[in-house]
């Protein structure tokens, strides 16, 4: 599904990522972990065509997509959510959704403007789709409220939403449940895997590692920009090197 | 010295920290452990002035300082060394050094005793003597999180704030850093709050630890009664699976 | 959301309603004037205003026209085209003048004939552009002097002198605009040829470049045409440089302002003007030299400045509306006729004949040209 | 019915209605330039108000599309009607143009490059003398009309200005609440978030750009038959500062709002004016009290007000 | 085209580029402490002519006395601003900002039209009008006033930003704000200092250049916009940069003049300035920095 490979950054002469690759399957929930500062969300940066790397190429479904933009990413099917969720602040939750839909749908400038009848047949249709991903991640009673006032968890929940609405083959979480207490971060991970069995491929940096050891069918361990280990939960929990690198050296 | 009463604080729609209750008494070495989104940089910024608490109170030798701007803070003599270093990039190490002593500069302190006072700081980092003429932003994380350190003492500060010193940084350069930590204690008797991921080393070095969970405290207690408890290992590497 | 707007449209339709409406003075006779009291041109109409209002209430004290007082409305078109529209219609509509004067500028004077025209009101333009009044309209007079006029001051000096090459130096704003238009369009007459051509931007601090390229070309002489404080900058840029060619300006500058700006530099330079510079020093045989001693004096007493040509052409508006006024004139069709028929007027810019294919109304007496000598003006014989 | 169009309808009915109050005064003709202003602030609104993105140069795009259709309708003797759509296109493709260099800046930088472009187009007015007659203006532009109807007076002009006006209110009321106004508020909130979920924000932008130059365009060619008089110094940077002054006092991100700082600020100086020279002053200070105590703008601050006094007022009784 | 020719061009530039370069700092220096495009920053520079004035010809003081009491009112003016204008600001966006700053300027600028009338005044020169000549040249001894005062002016800055605390403690602020604030740096009384510096320079900048241009009440404006136009050359920068920013300006505009066409003069500045701004949009001499989320 998607290929990593060899990806190096430097910013401003200090190496952030030194040559990671690795490889995930179509299908999978797969967890990237690290420590502070690891490079993580540099590396879904980079993937997710925000930054373009130093070196490094990136595949998606078997075609090369280097360097592209994040929207041409979206329109091969890849989204991706914010560690400090990035809503639509000034607009409500069904909005923020239906944006999410925009891929999807095509009136023009002039047809919008004009509102032409397949254009308004078209809004009914996005208001559809973005009702189907409310009531899928269970705030379709907010539908209403403007995504400012929302609660984080509730933004979490709308930013994952609105990300599905793009009906995406992989989506990139950066931190998923950072800031959710634990009855939200149980729920978020019964979301998460919901989203698997749709058949959407799920990558997530994460810190809690009780969330991460939960739901990941793999894992990806990062240590200050290089790939420390990756293997199943159970590998990674026995790993000493990744022991050390979490609660220090035991020496 | 430093203590906390309640304090609750929203970052934006957040709340980030509920109900945190902590003391520090003089000469300690007090670390707050807990994992990312937890909200140990916020109990900092919360003491430092950065964001300001929408209810509870921050004391600090008794007196009042919860609403106090960051620079008066600093006056009383509590500095921060934040998170990611933030050392002024396109200025000098000198120049860094100079900055941290702003407030004895602006109160007139004598010239003399402020370079005394920077020898002191290269004698704990030599390193940054040799760089003392290098734009800040040149030099690697390590040494800039030297120099975040040594800026930081330089307001000769009661109390020492420090975030995640060993960020991004390699385990040699993390070992050195604590060593100095350690040395200002025994030397200055500095108190210092440590806010830490790398758990182990920072409960080996301090004297007692607190545990955060989404901005509540959860756990506290000595270091070593930390380091033996196994839900501090749990918040870090997640529930055993108990696979075969 | 929809209460906000409501509550904002309502607002905005009672202070719509609530505007100022004026009523006239039972008997007075309501002239408008519109000046650009502020902005590029303030230099035109503040003097103008000034003049107007001195001289209406002159009028007013001594007793009126025909024991009806004379009413001045003014408003500041801060020498904008389309303010000079607006504010036109206003006084048409709202203040029922009979007769407007102004504006300051040919622009915006170009920009309110369609106005007059249109609702049939006199207008006497104080701007110089000949476009105002060539080709001929109906209900649109001017007091300035054409700068064709100007123009053919200088070139007559020019011919009689047998100085051919000329560079030309004009502001780009519509004074240097239509000067400089006048300026090519004239020469061949007087067998003159220009032999560069350049602007500058009216806020332009420096001219040297402009004047290092014309010392290169050798000129006989430099003609500038714009108004305070370029060409005060283009002398002084001038004396910096060394340049020995003569220096002809327009009668934008024609004010003792000019000297006091450009110093010792203007020493020497030559410009048209209305006689109001030199009055004192005119024959007395001129027949203009009563009014021009007259409106100084006034002018000085009112506003302790010394009045110039400008003002002046607010002047002269305000006494030909007078006269027509006494010849029985009381709708804006009869005045446009008694203006029409003014003969023989010595005013500030000259002495006016209008007549039905003149309504600019100026010989070329109506220049003399001067100089700057020891900083004070003397005419050039 | 939907809720937005009964809003409209009752906003149009109101602004048709003013012709019967204010028949035959010099209001009327303020209510043309209220109509012109409020054009021009609904395209520069879109660009900054939904796309975020600031432009000092609008007056530009005004004044060519004014000189466009002056020029091809005094000087050649075409149809307004012609004119209109070839200088709103022309100036659409020129913005379009421009749009992608120009919009790749940010910021300050953004301010300054928009800046620069209105007063290149001013300059080149005021050069092109054989074209547009310099800064002596360009005079003997015909009054539109249609067939033997001839908009040449202000009560016409205002109907004409005014369908076009409210037309155009309608068309960006549409435009905002659709999958493209949606995508630019998304771009102005967060352009990443946008972008990741498939926005071309670039490209979208300069489309707006585009889009609010060809109204600007509209309005100046509706400008100059109505004035039948356009000269350079109604399209300087004096009038690119007044336009933003319209939107931002109105209410950035509102249409509605783009009429109110319109007419405001038409309508302030006629209030003013027998402050005679004080006039400028309070007009700077208005702008600074404004900003301070109604940072949203009237749409959002005249209610606010409101309600606070009515508070009072029910604090007093109680 | 003669050497004597270039070489005027190019004086002449340099010396209305100083003022632009004067001009374009205060900017600067405004923008790093605070993020704000001050769009009164001209009216300071026109308050420095004007102000100059009223000490010479109201006050009968003479200009050395007259110099030192124009730039403290002018100075004053500035903190006036900042107190008034931008400190008590509730909702500090950039584009409130800018309009705030565009309704002060047009405030200071209509109390000066109203305090000094509408007239241009002419303010004598520091020291003779003789022309000096320069190799073919000519400039006149005002010219290197200026080029003197603002040599020394650079040299002040540089001194300033370099080697006094407080001057470091502004670069500081400027670089990261929190930062700043963490080592005890009182921002807000930077952000003060900031408004000082700037209002100072450029009302020097306007004294310096009066007795050449002369002085009246608005012409701030074109002063600012190009003041503007060589801060962003120079990338914002408080130094160097923006000095080279603003001659690069004022020769260009004198060339253009001179060798290309004088109306369309300030079309050719402005046209490279855009070019600049699309080949590197952190101006000429700028890093590129790589972009962050």
């Amino acid at each position: 599904m998607l290929e990593v490979s060899g990806i190096t950054q430097i910013f401003g002469g200090v190496t952030a990522l030194e040559a990671v690759s690795f490889d995930i399957r179509k299908g999978d929930i797969t967890g990237v972990i690290g420590p502070n500062g690891a490079g993580k969300t540099t590396l879904f940066n980079i993937i997710s065509g925000i930054y373009t790397q130093t070196s490094g190429r990136v595949m998606l479904n078997g075609t090369d997509v280097t360097g592209l933009p994040p929207e041409k990413l979206a329109m091969l099917g890849m989204v991706r959510t914010f560690q400090n969720i990035e809503l639509f602040g000034g607009m409500t939750v069904m909005e923020n959704v239906m944006v999410g839909l925009h891929t999807r749908s095509k009136s023009g400038l002039l047809a919008c403007s004009l509102r032409l009848p397949w254009s308004r047949k078209e809004e009914h249709r996005i208001r559809a789709g973005a009702q189907k991903w409310l009531e899928f991640t269970g705030i379709s009673e907010l539908s209403d409220v403007t995504a400012g006032n929302l609660s984080f968890g509730k933004g979490r929940l709308l930013e994952i939403a609105r990300a599905l609405a793009v009906e995406p083959g992989i989506i990139l979480m950066d931190e998923p449940a950072a800031g959710l207490n634990s009855q939200e971060t149980v729920e978020l991970a019964c979301l998460i895997r919901q989203i698997r069995d749709l058949g959407i491929t799920v990558v997530l940096v994460e810190h809690d590692m009780e969330l991460v050891m939960d739901i990941c069918d793999r894992i990806v361990v990062l240590n200050l920009g290089v790939k420390l280990a990756e293997g199943t939960p159970g590998e990674i929990q026995k790993n000493h090197e990744v022991i050390a690198a979490y609660l220090g050296d035991v020496d | 010295m430093l203590r906390l009463k309640k304090i609750n604080t929203y970052y934006g729609k957040v709340h980030a920290l509920k109900n945190v209750t902590l003391f520090l008494a003089e000469g300690e070495i007090v670390t707050l452990i807990g994992a990312n989104g937890a909200g140990k940089t916020t109990i900092l910024n919360t003491i430092s002035g950065v964001i300001p608490a929408s209810s509870g109170e921050v004391l600090f030798n008794d007196c009042q300082v919860t609403a106090l701007p960051p620079d008066r803070i600093v006056r009383l003599g509590i500095s921060q060394v934040p998170e990611g270093r933030q050392v002024f990039k396109p200025l000098s190490v000198e120049d860094n050094l100079d900055l941290g002593a702003y407030l004895r500069y602006i109160n007139g302190e004598s010239k003399v005793s402020i370079r005394e006072d920077m020898v002191q700081v290269f004698n704990l980092f030599p390193l940054l003597q040799e760089r003392r003429k290098q734009l800040a932003g040149t030099m690697s994380g390590g040494e800039q999180q030297m120099l975040a350190i040594g800026r930081a003492l330089m307001a000769k500060p009661k109390l020492l704030l420090l975030d995640e010193p060993s960020m991004g940084l390699a385990p040699l350069i993390v070992q050195e850093i604590f060593r100095v930590l350690n040395q200002l204690r025994q030397e200055n008797g500095t108190t210092i709050l440590l806010v830490e991921q790398n758990a182990r080393a920072a409960l080996k070095l301090a004297d007692r630890g607190y545990v955060l969970e989404t901005g509540k405290i959860i756990l506290e207690g000595s270091s070593v009664e930390l380091m033996e408890n196994a839900d501090v290992k749990r918040a870090y590497l997640g529930k055993d699976r108990g696979l075969p | 959301m929809k209460k906000r707007f409501v509550v904002a449209c309502c607002l905005l339709c009672i202070s719509l309603l609530s505007a100022p409406v004026s009523f006239a003075a039972a008997g007075a006779i309501r002239i408008g004037g519109l000046f650009a009291v502020t902005g590029p041109a303030a230099f035109l109409g503040e003097p103008e205003r000034n003049s107007a209002k001195m001289v209406v209430d002159e009028i007013n004290a001594a007793g009126g026209i025909k024991g009806r007082k004379l009413e001045l409305v003014t408003y500041d078109t801060a020498g904008d085209a389309t303010k000079a529209v607006q504010l036109a219609t206003k006084l048409i509509r709202d203040d029922k003048v009979v007769a407007i004067i102004g504006p300051s500028t040919t622009g915006e004077s170009m920009a309110v004939i369609p106005v007059a025209e249109k609702e049939q009101i006199p207008l006497i333009s104080c701007s110089a552009g000949i476009k105002i009044t060539d080709p001929l309209k109906k209900w649109i007079f001017k007091t300035a002097q054409n700068d064709t006029l100007a123009v053919g001051r200088i070139f007559e000096q020019l011919q009689k002198q047998k100085l051919t090459k000329v560079s030309i130096l004009t502001v780009s704003d519509g004074f240097g605009s239509s000067g400089r238009e006048q300026l090519k369009a004239q020469a061949a007459t007087f067998g003159i040829a220009i032999v560069s051509d350049d602007t500058y931007s009216p806020k332009d601090t420096d001219m040297t470049s402009q004047l290092t390229k014309i010392r290169g070309i050798k000129p006989d002489v430099i003609i500038c045409w714009g108004t305070n404080p370029g060409p005060a900058v283009i002398a002084k840029n001038a004396k910096q440089l060394g340049l020995k060619i003569p220096l002809y300006m327009s009668h934008g500058v024609s004010s003792k302002k000019f000297i006091d700006l450009a110093g010792d530099a203007a020493e020497g330079i030559r410009l048209p003007s209305g006689k109001v510079l030199v009055a004192d020093v005119l024959p007395a045989s001129d027949p203009q030299k009563k009014s021009l001693l007259a409106f100084v004096k006034d002018y000085q007493n009112h506003f302790k400045t010394e009045g110039d040509h400008f003002g002046g052409h607010a002047w002269d508006a305000v006494m030909l509306l007078k006269g027509a006024f006494e010849n029985g004139a009381n709708t804006p069709a009869a005045v446009r006729d008694q203006l029409e028929k003014t003969k023989q007027f010595h005013g500030i810019g000259g002495t006016f004949n209008y007549s039905s294919h003149d309504h600019a109304g100026l010989g070329k007496e109506a220049f003399v040209l001067v100089e700057v000598k020891n900083k004070d003006w003397v005419i050039v014989k | 019915m939907n809720r937005d169009l009964i809003k409209f309808l009752a906003f149009a009915t109101l602004i048709l209605a003013t012709p019967q109050v204010l028949s035959g005064s010099y209001l009327m003709n303020v209510l043309l330039f209220v109509g012109i202003h409020t054009m021009l602030a609904i395209g520069l609104n879109l660009l900054l108000g939904y796309a975020g993105q600031i432009s000092l140069g609008h007056a530009g795009f005004f004044g060519l599309g004014a000189y466009l259709s002056g020029i091809l309708t005094a000087t050649y003797g075409w149809n307004p009607w012609l004119a209109m759509p070839l200088a709103a296109s022309v100036v659409g493709g020129l913005a379009f143009l421009i749009g992608f260099p120009i919009l790749k800046l940010k910021g300050h930088y953004l301010a300054m490059a928009t800046l620069g472009m209105g007063i290149i187009m001013y300059i080149i007015f005021n050069e092109t003398i054989g074209l547009t007659g310099g800064p002596s203006g360009l005079s003997g532009i015909p009054a539109i009309s249609i067939g033997s109807l001839a908009f040449d007076s202000d009560q016409k002009n205002f109907y004409l200005i005014w369908s076009f006006t409210l037309g155009m209110t309608l068309l960006t009321l549409n435009l905002t609440n659709s999958r493209i106004g949606r995508a630019l508020r998304a771009v102005h909130d967060s352009e990443v978030a946008a972008q990741v979920l498939g926005i071309n924000a670039r490209l979208l932008k300069v489309q707006i750009f585009a889009l609010s130059a060809v109204i600007s365009s509209i309005a100046g060619t509706l400008y100059a038959h109505t004035m039948t008089f356009i000269s350079p110094t109604s399209f300087g940077f004096n009038f690119s500062v007044e336009l933003l002054t319209m939107v931002v006092i109105g209410g950035l991100g509102s249409i509605y709002g783009s009429f109110l700082g319109a007419a405001l600020l038409t309508l302030l100086p006629e209030f003013l004016r027998g402050a005679q020279d004080y006039d400028i002053i309070i007009y700077g200070a208005l702008l600074m009290v404004m900003v301070k105590y109604m940072p949203g703008g009237l749409v959002r601050g005249v209610p606010d007000l409101f309600r606070k006094l009515l508070k009072k007022r029910g604090a007093r009784h109680a | 085209m003669q050497f004597d020719q270039l070489l005027q061009y190019l004086l002449s530039g340099l010396s209305t580029g100083a003022i632009y370069a004067l001009i374009g700092i205060g900017f600067s220096i405004i923008y790093n402490a605070t993020g704000i495009i001050n769009f009164a920053q001209g009216e300071f520079v026109m308050l420095g002519g004007m102000l100059t004035l009223l000490f010479l010809e109201t006050c009968k003081l003479p200009l050395w006395a007259a110099i030192p009491c124009a730039i403290s009112v002018a100075t004053a003016s500035g903190i006036l601003f900042e107190r008034l204008a931008i400190r008590p600001l509730r909702q500090p966006t950039p584009i409130n900002l800018v309009i705030i700053t565009i309704g002060g300027s047009i405030l200071i600028r209509g109390l000066s039209m109203l305090l000094w009338g509408k007239d241009t005044h002419a303010i004598p020169p520091f020291s003779g009008e003789e022309p000096i000549a320069v190799g073919g040249a000519t400039i006149l001894p005002q010219h290197l006033w200026i080029l003197g005062i603002t040599l020394l002016i650079i040299a002040a800055n540089k001194f300033f930003f370099y080697y006094t605390v407080s001057g470091k403690a502004m670069r500081a602020c400027a670089y990261n704000r929190r930062a700043a604030g963490l080592v005890g740096i009182d921002v807000r009384r930077m952000v003060l200092f900031s408004f000082i510096i700037s209002s100072a320079m450029g009302s020097v900048a306007g004294i310096i250049v009066a007795p050449l241009t002369m002085t009246a009440y608005d012409v701030g404006v074109m002063l600012g916009l190009k003041g503007f136009c060589a801060a962003i050359i120079g990338g914002m920068s408080s130094g160097g940069a923006t000095v080279v920013g603003g001659l690069v300006l004022g020769v260009l505009e004198s060339l253009g003049a001179g060798l290309i066409s004088s109306g369309y003069k300030d079309a050719i500045a402005f046209i490279i300035l855009l070019l600049i701004l699309f080949i590197r949009p952190q101006g000429l001499f700028g890093k590129a920095q790589s972009e962050r989320v």
